[in-house]
């Protein structure tokens, strides 16, 4: 047992936080501290994710009578392309990197910093930027195109503003390539020492993976919309079909990047959730070597399976043989992930905290999102499913089901360790549980009325569809609720909650070693690793947390430097 | 040993100047797929309508093309220069090759704006007065426009920071052996001499063969 | 050569030396891939031409670079980035050549529609 | 096409049949996937609860890598098989039989036009025979579209500037819902139609009754007389241009030595652009009718030279 008194010294509060490191405005927009990025951050994709949300409610609105006369079909096509462009990159692409990731990467190595500060703020400008952009061309009228830009519509026959739309997207795009940059130098050099590479936390891990994925996918979408914006702009040939251009080259590009950008997107919820679930059940995560080869397999694979987007586009059956294949392949690292998340839990001491239940609620709805990405890959279904409901239904289950509730988790989880304060304990539990009711009660109807031919992109639908959609949209207003819920209450924390100790968890990371909100400079002393990690010890785990210095660490993985 | 030009999460300045190399080689590693891709649509095209973009590819100007490769590979020479006179700390050299590489890469935008300026002239921009009948000529004009654009847009920024370095130099007080960032804008500036030395076959030397 | 180099000519070989022999060598590529271009090797230009681009290519990554006597970290970044490259290029060219014959066939779409739809004369903002 | 709800929409076609086998299987394997990890979390969430009784300490030895490395592969197996399968089912549908209807779809900015093989034309609608593989050639004249039965589960892109092909059998009579499931801009949710399969007997009758619509070949015929095509390539006189009667599907010697099967490709090709494969013996004289010819005249001069293979009239 470690010498308690020790740590007594964490737990008093800090008068030289981050926070309050400087609180002028300016201080804030010239910050080049890691902690203090992720929270420009967080801002503008709350205020992103709240945009896309607005979009969604009015496209379940819309849908609730067959033929909706809320929006004209203009009005429409424009509002889900909206929902799409802004979610895929003004959210969820940057959600858990450049939040919990800029704020835990440096902390979890026991780093001072990321590799290159600066170029971590001109990240968050050029993202700004981009939303600049993104808002501008919502303002004037809104682009028509659906969030996946397909020639020759978007660069011959579309009236609206695409290039805004494009040009905003290709600016986000480099300021994700720069996050991607910073990441990976920084887990090369910053280590703390005694940090091996297998002693990394798996969040560390995913942050690594999603980085490389980031670096190596983005280029090419950054081209194929600097093509469309060349042909809209310049009249410059490359898609148009009347001299020999092939549509079906721009969606090879597209989804070049596209496919591996929804493992950008799930790979850090992946990392999240280890943590989650390592920590609650007070278990070193079940094969943590094979849970990083699965991270690294899942990366690697991720970039040759774009083709299963394009079955009907009218590409070779030999391609589309090949693409099937490799789908295929890259579920079974994803398999190996869910059942050991689910062994984690085996011979544990689970408790049941808020971020747990988001992670419990992960594992299953990712289970069933990955399950249906095999009905997708088999060719003769997506023949029939592919641009219907089903796979509307299938990547709202893994983005949202997975990716958002992850991201909700880790908001709980790291919550104390950002703001200083503890969630109220009752109300993130309701949060969590009414999330995942209200989640599935809006999309599995999807699934159901995209095999029975419901097409994607319908506003004016066959009247037999009509039931599941209003069974999906009243299921979206619990959805909405579990969302705003926490907004209430996290902000009610910071001025009321419970002023959180350093380790109000008891995780083993090396960011809990340091006070809640960490100094400035992350550790007084740097960290030396000893231990690798999750060294929890469940057989002697002691009572229920209410005890004030109950739930210590056993065996912290870092002693002080 | 702590240096002027030590930035705040190092302790070592050659752990730094490591970390901004590898930063820099991942990002070179982009850019190789943000050009890859330009030459995928390009290889592609190539194989769909071999004959209609060997014909478009006769047309180009490959006088302009050979001296702007020479260009670019001189001032590949005279960064390497640069590159190896900051490591000894010869002030005056450095800011001489740097220098005349910000004016060898000016050459090349300027030799590269005349070529744009006859090839307008001979009306090869695709559009309703396409010089060439058969339309897939203009895909390959298509693409030579827009990697052509891109390239420059790369070169221009990079004669920017070369210039800017120079006259940071020239000034005392900026220490550039220890200097992290002077051998990341050497790679920068080699990598957008490799991206012109694979567009100069592409875009000059297809379909020249009798 | 540089005046102040007090220890003499071996810093200056050193110095401009091996920079200038690799420029020589970078030109006499260049000529000969334009000399190559012009004859007729039936087929065989293309390759020739980006052999030889690939050896210019190399000279420079390997010596201007230095990526030779750097950490095999940084060599390993820029393989990723050609790897990565070219199992875009093999996987796009699995749809391609194998394209269904009966597929192959090129229609002509009509002009760009001229109806309500049709995009107004005249710059707007695209 | 009643209001009511529908709970599940029967395949009513022969592929459509194999690919709801396999959805069945996909869904057993899900679920009973889903149902393993939904046990395994509960009980061992209630089993090791904190505070609870069980007994934890170090996994026991059957947890060591082996587990591990045995479920990876057993999963990748079960994968495998899915793939095996679910290709199997693909590849063996794939190439249309010979004996098909070959339709023509001609996809617009938001509304189908389909033409039957005697000529007879519809908008949003296609009528077909059940029991009869009826294959579609389909391309689009300005966007992507795609022709969607879900009934049929049959999807295919209808791309423009290129023919994409598919093809199916009904099963049963009935009408069928029609979709356009790739996104082609403003009015794309109102673009679709209606499949209706007829019995055979019906199928005649209404193809009969069909007004004379422009057959392919004949309207062809008048377009080859009216542009000229006929000044050269029918019957003797002074140009030497090659004679198309019994041309369609054989395979002649080209100029460079090459040979070439006259098939639709080469005769668009050779339409469009002369000079690129000139027959054996003949000066490329042939002046080229890009821009002239519009893809309607096109498919017309292509059906009637395939009519002069036959025979049928040729040297008109």
């Amino acid at each position: 047992m470690t010498d308690m008194t020790a740590e007594s010294g964490l737990t008093a509060p800090r008068s030289d936080t981050y926070l309050n490191h400087g609180s002028t405005l300016w201080s804030w927009l010239t910050t080049t501290d890691h902690k203090r990025i992720a929270l420009l951050y967080f801002g503008s994709i709350t205020l992103f994710f709240f945009i896309g949300g607005a979009a969604a409610t009015m496209i379940r609105l819309e849908l609730i009578s067959p033929n909706g006369a809320l929006f004209t079909n203009d009005g429409y096509n424009r509002l889900f392309t909206l929902h799409g462009v802004i979610m895929v990159w003004f959210f969820l692409v940057p959600s858990i990197p450049t939040t919990f990731g800029n704020f835990l990467l440096p902390l979890m190595i026991g780093a001072s910093d990321v590799a290159f500060p600066r170029l971590n703020l001109f990240s968050w400008y050029l993202n700004t930027v981009g939303g600049l952009l993104v808002v501008a061309c919502l303002v004037l009228g809104g682009v028509d195109t659906g969030w996946t830009f397909y020639t020759p519509f978007s660069s011959m026959f579309s009236n609206s503003y695409v290039f805004l739309a494009v040009a905003a997207v290709f600016v986000v795009g480099f300021s994700t390539i720069a996050t991607g940059v910073n990441f990976i130098v920084t887990v090369h050099a910053l280590r703390a020492p005694g940090m091996t590479w297998f002693r990394l936390p798996l969040f560390v891990w995913t942050q690594y993976a999603t980085a490389i994925v980031i670096i190596l996918a983005t280029p090419v979408l950054a081209i194929s919309l600097a093509l469309i914006a060349a042909e809209r702009l310049f009249g410059l040939p490359i898609f148009d079909p009347q001299h020999g251009g092939d549509p079906v080259l721009f969606q090879h590009l597209f989804w070049f990047y596209s496919h591996p950008a929804v493992y950008i997107m799930i790979l850090p919820a992946f990392g999240v959730v280890s943590e989650l679930i390592a920590c609650f059940s007070r278990r070193q995560v079940f094969g943590y070597t094979a849970m990083v080869w699965a991270i690294l397999g899942i990366s690697v694979i991720g970039f040759f399976v774009w083709g299963h987007h394009m079955f009907v586009a009218g590409m070779s059956p030999f391609a589309a043989l090949v693409f099937s294949f490799l789908s295929f392949i890259v579920a079974v690292p994803s398999a190996i992930k869910v059942f050991n998340w689910t062994f984690t839990l085996y011979r544990g001491q689970i408790y049941f905290e808020a971020p747990m239940l988001y992670a419990l609620g992960f594992i299953g709805l990712f289970t069933i999102g990955g399950l249906t990405g095999l009905f997708t890959a088999s060719l003769p279904i997506d023949v029939h499913v592919t641009d219907s409901y089903f796979v509307v239904a299938h990547f709202h289950y893994v983005m949202v089901g997975g990716s958002v509730s992850a991201f909700f988790g880790a908001l709980h989880f790291w919550w104390p360790k950002i703001s200083g304060r503890m969630a109220p304990d009752g109300w993130a539990r309701f949060a969590a549980i009414l999330m995942f009711f209200g989640f599935n009660f809006t999309f599995f109807p999807q699934f159901v009325m995209g095999y029975l031919g419901m097409n994607r992109r319908y506003h004016h639908y066959a009247p037999e569809f009509q039931i599941y959609h209003v069974a999906s949209s009243m299921g979206a207003v619990i959805l909405a609720a579990a969302y705003l819920l926490p907004m209430g209450y996290l902000t009610w924390s910071l001025f009321r909650g419970q002023k959180a100790r350093a380790n109000p968890w008891g995780a083993t990371g090396l960011e809990w070693q340091t006070s809640s909100p960490p100094p400035k400079h992350n550790f007084d002393q740097r960290p030396v690793v000893t231990e690798r990690a999750y060294v929890y010890h469940p057989d002697q785990e002691s009572p229920r947390h209410e005890e004030p210095n109950a739930r210590e660490p056993h065996n912290p993985q870092g002693q002080r430097g | 040993m702590s240096s002027p030009a030590l930035h705040e999460p190092f302790e070592a300045i050659d752990r730094q100047r490591l970390s901004a190399a590898l930063g820099m080689w991942v990002f070179l590693a982009s850019e190789i797929l943000f050009f890859g891709s330009l030459f995928l649509g390009f290889t592609v095209y190539r194989s769909l309508h071999p004959q209609a973009i060997l014909e478009a590819g006769r047309e180009t100007n490959v006088v302009f093309g050979s001296v702007n490769t020479a260009i670019l590979l001189i001032s590949s020479v005279t960064m390497a220069v640069a590159d190896k006179a900051a490591e000894r700390g010869l002030r005056r050299m450095v800011v001489g090759c740097l220098a005349a590489t910000a004016a060898l890469g000016l050459a090349f935008l300027v030799l590269k704006g005349l070529e744009y300026r006859e090839d307008i002239h001979e009306h090869l921009v695709p559009g309703p007065d396409f010089k060439l009948k058969t339309p897939a000529a203009q895909l390959f004009f298509g693409f030579y426009w827009s990697m052509t654009a891109i390239h420059a847009v790369h070169l221009t920024i990079g004669i920017a920071a070369v210039c800017l370095f120079a006259w940071r130099v020239s000034r005392r007080a900026f220490d550039f052996t220890a200097s992290a960032a002077l051998p990341s804008l050497g790679l920068y500036w080699h990598l957008v001499d490799i991206i012109w030395i694979f567009l100069y076959p592409l875009l000059y030397l297809g379909g020249r063969a009798p | 050569m540089s005046r102040n180099a007090r220890d003499g000519s071996i810093t200056a070989w050193h110095l401009w030396g091996s920079s200038a022999l690799v420029g020589v060598a970078l030109m006499l590529l260049l000529g000969l891939t334009l000399w190559l271009a012009y004859e007729p090797l039936a087929g065989w230009n293309a390759v020739a031409s980006y052999t030889i681009a690939l050896a210019k290519a190399l000279l420079v990554v390997l010596i201007f670079m230095k990526l030779a006597r750097s950490p095999w970290l940084l060599s390993l970044a820029a393989l990723a980035g050609l790897v990565w490259l070219g199992t875009l290029f093999a996987i796009t060219f699995t749809d391609y050549p194998f394209r269904q014959v009966g597929e192959r066939i090129q229609t002509i779409p009509s002009e760009r529609s001229q109806g309500a739809d049709a995009r107004p004369p005249g710059w707007t903002f695209p | 096409m009643s209001g009511s709800p529908i709970f599940w929409l029967p395949a009513a076609s022969t592929e459509g049949a194999r690919t709801d086998h396999l959805f069945f299987l996909l869904c057993g394997i899900s679920t009973l996937i889903v149902l393993l990890v939904l046990t395994l979390i509960v009980t061992f969430a209630i089993r090791y609860r904190h505070g609870s009784a069980a007994p934890r300490g170090r996994l026991p030895e059957f947890f060591r890598s082996e587990f591990e490395i045995g479920w990876t592969a057993a999963t990748a197996f079960l994968f495998l098989f899915i793939f095996w399968w679910a290709s199997a089912a693909q590849l063996a549908g794939y190439a249309p039989p010979p004996d098909a209807i070959e339709m023509h779809v001609t996809a617009k900015q938001w509304m189908f036009k389909t033409q039957q093989p005697n000529g007879a034309r519809e908008i949003n609608q296609l009528h077909m025979p059940v029991d009869t593989p009826v294959r579609l050639v389909m391309t689009s004249q300005d966007v992507i579209h795609s022709f969607w039965v879900p009934a049929f589960r049959f999807k295919r892109d209808i791309l423009p500037g290129r023919v994409t092909q598919g093809w199916f059998q009904a099963t049963r009579t009935g009408t069928f819902h029609l979709f356009c499931a790739e996104y082609c801009g403003t009015d794309h949710s109102e673009m679709g139609g209606e499949v209706i399969v007829m019995p055979k007997a019906d199928y005649a009758a209404w193809t009969a009754a069909q007004p004379e619509g422009d057959d392919l070949g004949k309207a062809g015929g008048k377009l080859f007389v009216k542009m000229g095509c006929a000044g050269c390539h029918a019957g003797s006189n002074a140009v030497h241009a090659p004679n198309l009667a019994g041309l369609w599907g054989r395979t002649i010697p080209l100029a460079d030595g090459s040979s070439v099967e006259v098939d639709e490709r080469y005769v668009r090709d050779s339409i469009l652009q002369p000079r690129r494969e000139i027959a054996a013996g003949y000066e490329p004289i042939m002046p080229s009718f890009q821009g002239v010819a519009s893809e309607a005249d096109l498919t017309r001069l292509v059906a009637y030279i395939r009519s002069l293979a036959t025979g049928e009239d040729a040297g008109q």
